[in-house]
């Protein structure tokens, strides 16, 4: 495609500074020369690849030390004024690989959730993570799908499978064959939403080398194939004390950066779709001799592409502008940002994955073959919905929505 | 309800086979494919796992269900006669399809070109002499294929009614009493090394529009000229292989025309009943395999600490999906049965215009409900949605493919957007 | 396509009668409503134009269609003993519907009371010969009504299977040999001074579930203590009278109880598939004018100065309309198969949690279709969408309520999800 | 309600000034006060208090000159500036009434579209409309249906129907039997997109009065019934040369506007459904018994409800932000923000309308009974959305977008 993205997915941009739009095009760059560039090659060899272009990324550029206060070697990047940038760093690296962005947006959740409360002891700890020359690799365990067996402390309505227990002196986190979102294979640590003895809802950070973590059989997955997950089991993990983050808004925080960060992160995937399916378009003909995107019916379907990606990409910077709004003059209460990041977050997965699975209708059985790399784009969005999704699909969304706007009272079951 | 089987159908279409057919291809389902396809994603190059499983339906130590067309005294079982040939077509294609949709089609485009000379009222008794052996006397699953698509224009040749054949490149020369054939396929189901008989849509004349200058010509694979290339990789279908296709001044006897000038053109377009109805039924067993995996789900995992199914929001979603396949399965079975009125006086011949339009029509709208159910029960499984071991993500890639092919969306939409409104230059 | 009627339907379910019923029915339609159904929506309050209009079709003057259940020897048609009456009341609906869904709906719910002592194998041979003459021997239209809704609780009534009645708060006491009715009914179909007969449910004991408390009872309107409200103003439907209606102390003889304890409850249910099956009748009937006049706008008004039907992608936007339509006709005549399978080895009974949980799902489906279609339609047009003129912004406003009405979307939702995943707690 | 809805659906506001917010509070006050306080009394004698209350908006809280520039005596939102402003005006009108915003959202566009082209003759002829103690009705007529029997000059496909011919020394309009968007029965001036003899688009104004102008009968409508509109003819109507806007794109402005403005005026009439649904919810009881807000699947129907509302109103805030950028350092180019406001303006149509119809099925037959008032909302922006498609649904929007996104030539016809 010739013509720039920017030119044509308009952001209300006036928000980004210079400096954010510096490492923007930094990013583009990287991606345009190492994967975009060599695509085919990049698939072929796909595992070894990832990890060297990620490297790259992360440490040449230096975007693991992005969302890193500027005292512990990062940019600084680590305050909510800083999520449109962050969003559109995302979006740029997604349109590379989704599943290097999904790490990269795991990454920064787990430094600004500690960052964005304070403590500094688990600051410092998250911060000891990534004082490494190494790629980090996070994953989160979030409340999800609980088991009849069992009755567990809820996060409005979804079970949080782990325990913090005191034993004596000790914090102790306890947890069977729990399925994270991120390449719990691979993990250096975890970010885990547990509950306390009371079932209240709070953070802990565990690395992935404690005594008592168990990991289960590599999964094989739809799509973010790169990244390897497993369960996992917390086999009586021993906490330190500063791996417990305080303050109960956390758990809320986490979903708002996630929302935004992994929306951005499909958005920029669905992007370099829209790139695919303009060459296509463009160069191929049907009815035996008229270009594609001359065709009315092939030229709505490229318009609900072309749409569904620009809808996505305001709702993304809304988000975004939500986010920075906290704690500013204009700042909404956080349950509000915590609801309209659930319901953006999904909407933005919907829209995106929508705008592929209809610019697949026009690509034929190029969509579908491995080497257009369109499906490629098509499985990393659909693995990113479904986990985002948690379980149930999008009802737990619409249950926190109808209890923010209608004030439901029990229909996410007994909260603690 | 009991089972995927309380699932409604129009129950006066459904022949008397349907119960014998069902339970033995279930049975094959459950003992062969089901506890291994989970692996067969991986075996997409080698079909190490897949082909003996394929055995055990198609060829003569298993099933033998491969000579399922054939007449009787050919050996084979003379489903060709059948007034419910559609109906046991939607039937099979749903039993396998509820297993792996990707060996449903495999299995079942081995039936595709044979169509066109099995069954009544166009029987070539002569071609079916000639490759009766080759189905009905073999120990080893026995594949053919359609070699239709060429690089150029991907789905011009399924556009007979716009196009009348005007883009084949593929050509066909009379040389004294035989065909020399020269051209390109790419995608045909069963290529790439696994189909021993091609039906191959050609032209006699390059750029002709006439009816008459279309030939589909059957292509044994072991000829010379012929040549397969290697297997595509796909975001799933691992059991059907593609390729390309090459025909290099290839020579077959003249009678290796299915029926001749204009006939030919016609029973190509009789193929696409076929396929049509293949496919919707392709898409009703993977989704009655979705409700199973569902409501298995559903009912063991929870959210607000009681089953997913007893939380009234989530069943209204769930109970969408269901409803859905089961205004799929009456659809599906609905269109098998406009083909078995073929012969009907108040039914209409597989070629015409309204029987095109009316099941392109169906096979669209049961494509979009199937694409967009298992996206929605991906997310209703959540973080397991992606995981192979829960075998809807498996589906999901699986069917994408189904909405595609065959012209895809679009072409479904403008052939039936003419037929309902007449229109003269879609 | 030539015409509305090439819409496919199960040809193998239609009855002998279809034909006959069809083109009467028809005839009626295109002479005495459609010059008229413009004025109908002003006329809401009068039915000054209304009521004659179905004097012509329901009155002996007419065709006389009211008695088509009562038995031929009571001066019916005996329709209530055809194998065919779902099917053909399927057909009624659509062929009135196609007109006007009010009128037909406001025809249509004089039959239901009725099915529950006219229609084998529950046939009430006194109340029958009780009722027979005054809608067998009328120069004029009769109605009848079904007085369900009360003001708590909206669709609490038609909630049987999870209920069981325990909301009704309309009383029945049995004094000496006369039942004594009091209570308050909301918006029944042909109240508001319409109605000349009604069907009551309401419960011998306050607050039980035992489905032998549960009283179908049969009351005159022009008995001593029944008073009927003014017409409600709705957004539509203005061809269906809805009011308010009290019941003061109203005494009935003790036999115009349907049948009895236990089976009263039973009958009831019963009534649900009648009116799911009316309701898809009534919705594909107008989807069918609805594509008549979409066909005639879409070919003479242009989009790039050429019609808007020969553009490729407004040919796809009214395609899958008419593919809709297709669609919602074959699931409406399974559903009234459903129903006519009551008596089959292979059916089940209309009271069968089957039977009702199917119908509410294909029904849910239809109302889906017909409120998305009509509302695409209107932005066809466009500018001209939203004026009467054109015939479709009335269907648009009229049959939003179809959608509504019968305890709504949500609880065909549920009933739909707990037969398919075997919900407990729904 | 007890609620704000500010509080609930929140608008990235900072972009709105004081005398913005204070004449936002004054339309609501009058929206509380004089209509949703008495709304069975508004509706009983509709057209009356209809014509009653709109004087009171137009002339005693003055906005009919809200658009007017200040010499002109108004209050100078005459800039795209005030985009923002305006369409938070418009919102409140919508949620009193959506026919008195639909007129006053016609109004503002044939001022805006004068004042932004700056051509002082036409701005001049405008205002000159506006200097008048009565409520003014505008009608539009824009490019739309074309027949068979004609081949029109096309914009971007829709058929312009309208021509200006030159006779001698004078500019003379034909057309026949026109749909005007807006109350042609009752409108004071008609705000004409005709085509010049080379098919040309532009824009001129037409007084009510002129000689050869010939209305048709009032039409039935579904909604908006107080906006009574008739087709209208122009015999061969001779035209003042100020009369005539300059500037090709004047016809894109208008629908710019016209994207916006409608947008916020259906966005309001869907808040006060909100309201309406949120009281039923919380009053009426199903399964004999339990509230219907507590019951899951209604709960989730409320949510479809807000959620639309909530992502439509960020929409309109999008749009509207992208207005005001027309000429900033960041400006957009104009073909850029017309077509992101045909694509936003018809999400924002198809969203509200679909809020509303979700909510209708849990009012069951009050949602459809006059008395509630749900109904009218209902009707009312179905209006609009119809409207707005002009012909073929979303089909030229669609055309529109491929034409941006992906460059086609051939989808809209012969272009002029």
């Amino acid at each position: 495609m010739h013509k720039s993205l920017d030119g044509l997915f308009l952001s209300t941009r006036e928000q980004i500074d210079e400096e954010e739009q510096r490492i923007v095009n930094t990013v583009r760059q990287w991606a345009d020369r190492e994967i975009l560039a060599k695509r085919l090659a990049y698939l072929e060899n796909y595992e070894h690849e990832f990890a060297e272009k990620r490297r790259m990324l992360l440490m040449d550029i230096g975007l693991q030390r992005l969302a890193l206060s500027e005292k512990d070697g990062g940019f600084g990047w680590n305050s909510n004024a800083r999520a449109p940038g962050l969003a559109a760093v995302l979006m740029e690296i997604g349109r590379a690989d989704a599943a290097i962005a999904y790490l990269s947006a795991l990454q920064f959740i787990t430094i600004l959730a500690c960052g964005a409360e304070n403590t500094t002891s688990a600051g410092a700890l998250i911060s000891g993570f990534y004082n490494t020359d190494q790629p980090v690799n996070p994953a989160l365990i979030l409340p999800g799908p609980g088991t009849l067996d069992e009755q567990t402390p809820l996060f409005f309505g979804r079970s949080i499978n782990v325990r913090l227990v005191h034993k004596g002196e000790d914090d102790i986190l306890i947890g069977k064959n729990i399925r994270p979102t991120g390449c719990g294979a691979m993990a250096n640590h975890f970010f885990v939403v547990c509950a306390d003895s009371a079932g209240k809802p709070m953070v802990t950070i565990v690395s992935g080398d404690v005594k008592g973590l168990q990991r289960g059989n590599t999964l094989k997955e739809t799509g973010l194939n790169a990244c390897k997950n497993a369960d996992v089991t917390f086999n009586h993990v021993k906490l330190p004390l500063e791996a417990i983050l305080e303050g109960s808004a956390s758990v809320e925080k986490i979903y708002i950066w996630l929302n935004l960060l992994l929306g951005a992160t499909s958005v920029g995937a669905a992007m370099n779709f829209f790139e695919i399916v303009y060459d296509w378009a463009n160069t191929r003909t049907i009815k035996g001799g008229s270009i594609m995107k001359e065709n009315p019916i092939c030229a709505s379907v490229l318009a609900d592409v072309a749409e569904e990606i620009a809808i996505a990409r305001f709702l993304t910077d809304d988000l975004a502008r939500l986010i920075a709004m906290l704690a500013s003059r204009h700042s909404p209460e956080l349950q509000h940002v915590y609801t309209m990041s659930q319901i953006v977050g999904y909407r933005i997965q919907q829209g995106t994955l929508r705008a592929v699975n209809r610019g697949m209708e026009l690509m034929g059985s190029a969509g579908y073959a491995r080497e257009w790399h369109a499906e490629k784009h098509w499985r990393d969005i659909k693995t990113i919905q479904s986990n985002l999704c948690g379980v149930g699909a999008e009802v737990p969304v619409k249950m926190d929505t109808a209890r923010f706007f209608f004030d439901c009272k029990e229909i996410q079951g007994e909260q603690s | 309800m009991k089972s995927i089987d309380d699932f409604s159908r129009p129950e006066e279409y459904i022949s008397a086979m349907d119960k014998h057919f069902r339970s033995a291809v279930r049975a094959w389902v459950d003992k062969e494919v089901m506890p291994h396809r989970r692996a067969f994603d991986e075996d997409w190059k080698e079909h190490a796992l897949i082909e003996p499983a394929f055995d055990a339906l198609m060829a003569n130590k298993g099933l033998g269900i491969q000579k399922a067309l054939f007449p009787a005294d050919l050996g084979g079982w003379g489903l060709g006669q059948s007034d419910y040939a559609f109906t046991i077509a939607c039937t099979l294609a749903e039993e396998v399809g509820r297993a792996d949709t990707a060996m449903a089609v495999a299995f079942m485009v081995t039936y595709w070109p044979l169509t066109t000379i099995l069954v009544e009222p166009h029987v070539n008794r002569r071609l079916a002499a000639q490759f009766a052996p080759m189905f009905c006397n073999s120990d080893k699953a026995v594949f053919a294929a359609l070699a239709m698509t060429e690089p150029q224009g991907g789905a011009d040749i399924e556009n007979m009614e716009l196009l009348g054949g005007k883009t084949i490149k593929t050509t066909a020369r009379l040389d004294g009493d035989e065909w020399v054939i020269n051209g390109h396929k790419l995608w045909p189901t069963n290529t790439a090394g696994v189909g021993q008989l091609f039906g191959v849509p050609c032209t006699t004349r390059l750029g002709s529009t006439d009816p008459d200058d279309f030939a589909l010509i059957f292509v044994p694979a072991d000829v010379k000229g012929v040549t397969q290339g290697g297997p595509y990789e796909k975001a799933g279908m691992a059991a059907d292989k593609n390729g390309d296709l090459w025909f290099e001044d290839v020579r077959v006897p003249a009678w290796y025309r299915a029926h001749g000038p204009g006939k030919d053109a016609q029973v190509f377009k009789e193929i696409i009943p076929w396929g049509l109805v293949g496919s919707m039924g392709f898409l009703v067993g993977a989704m009655m395999n979705l409700y199973e995996v569902l409501y298995e789900f559903v009912s063991t995992r929870t959210y607000g600490n009681r089953p997913l199914k007893e939380n009234d929001a989530i069943a209204g979603l769930i109970g969408r999906i269901a409803g859905d396949i089961e205004v799929c399965r009456i659809l599906a079975y609905e269109g098998a049965r406009i083909g078995d009125r073929r012969n009907r006086p108040y039914g209409h011949p597989l070629y015409s215009e309204e029987v095109l339009a009316k099941l392109r029509n169906l096979k669209d709208f049961v494509c979009d409900r199937a694409v967009e159910n298992f996206g929605r029960a991906m997310d209703v499984l959540g973080v397991y949605g992606p995981d192979r071991q829960y075998d809807i993500e498996k589906h999901w890639r699986d069917i994408k493919i189904i909405q595609l092919w065959m012209g895809g969306k679009q072409l479904c939409q403008m052939e039936a957007a003419r037929y309902f409104y007449n229109c003269k230059t879609l």
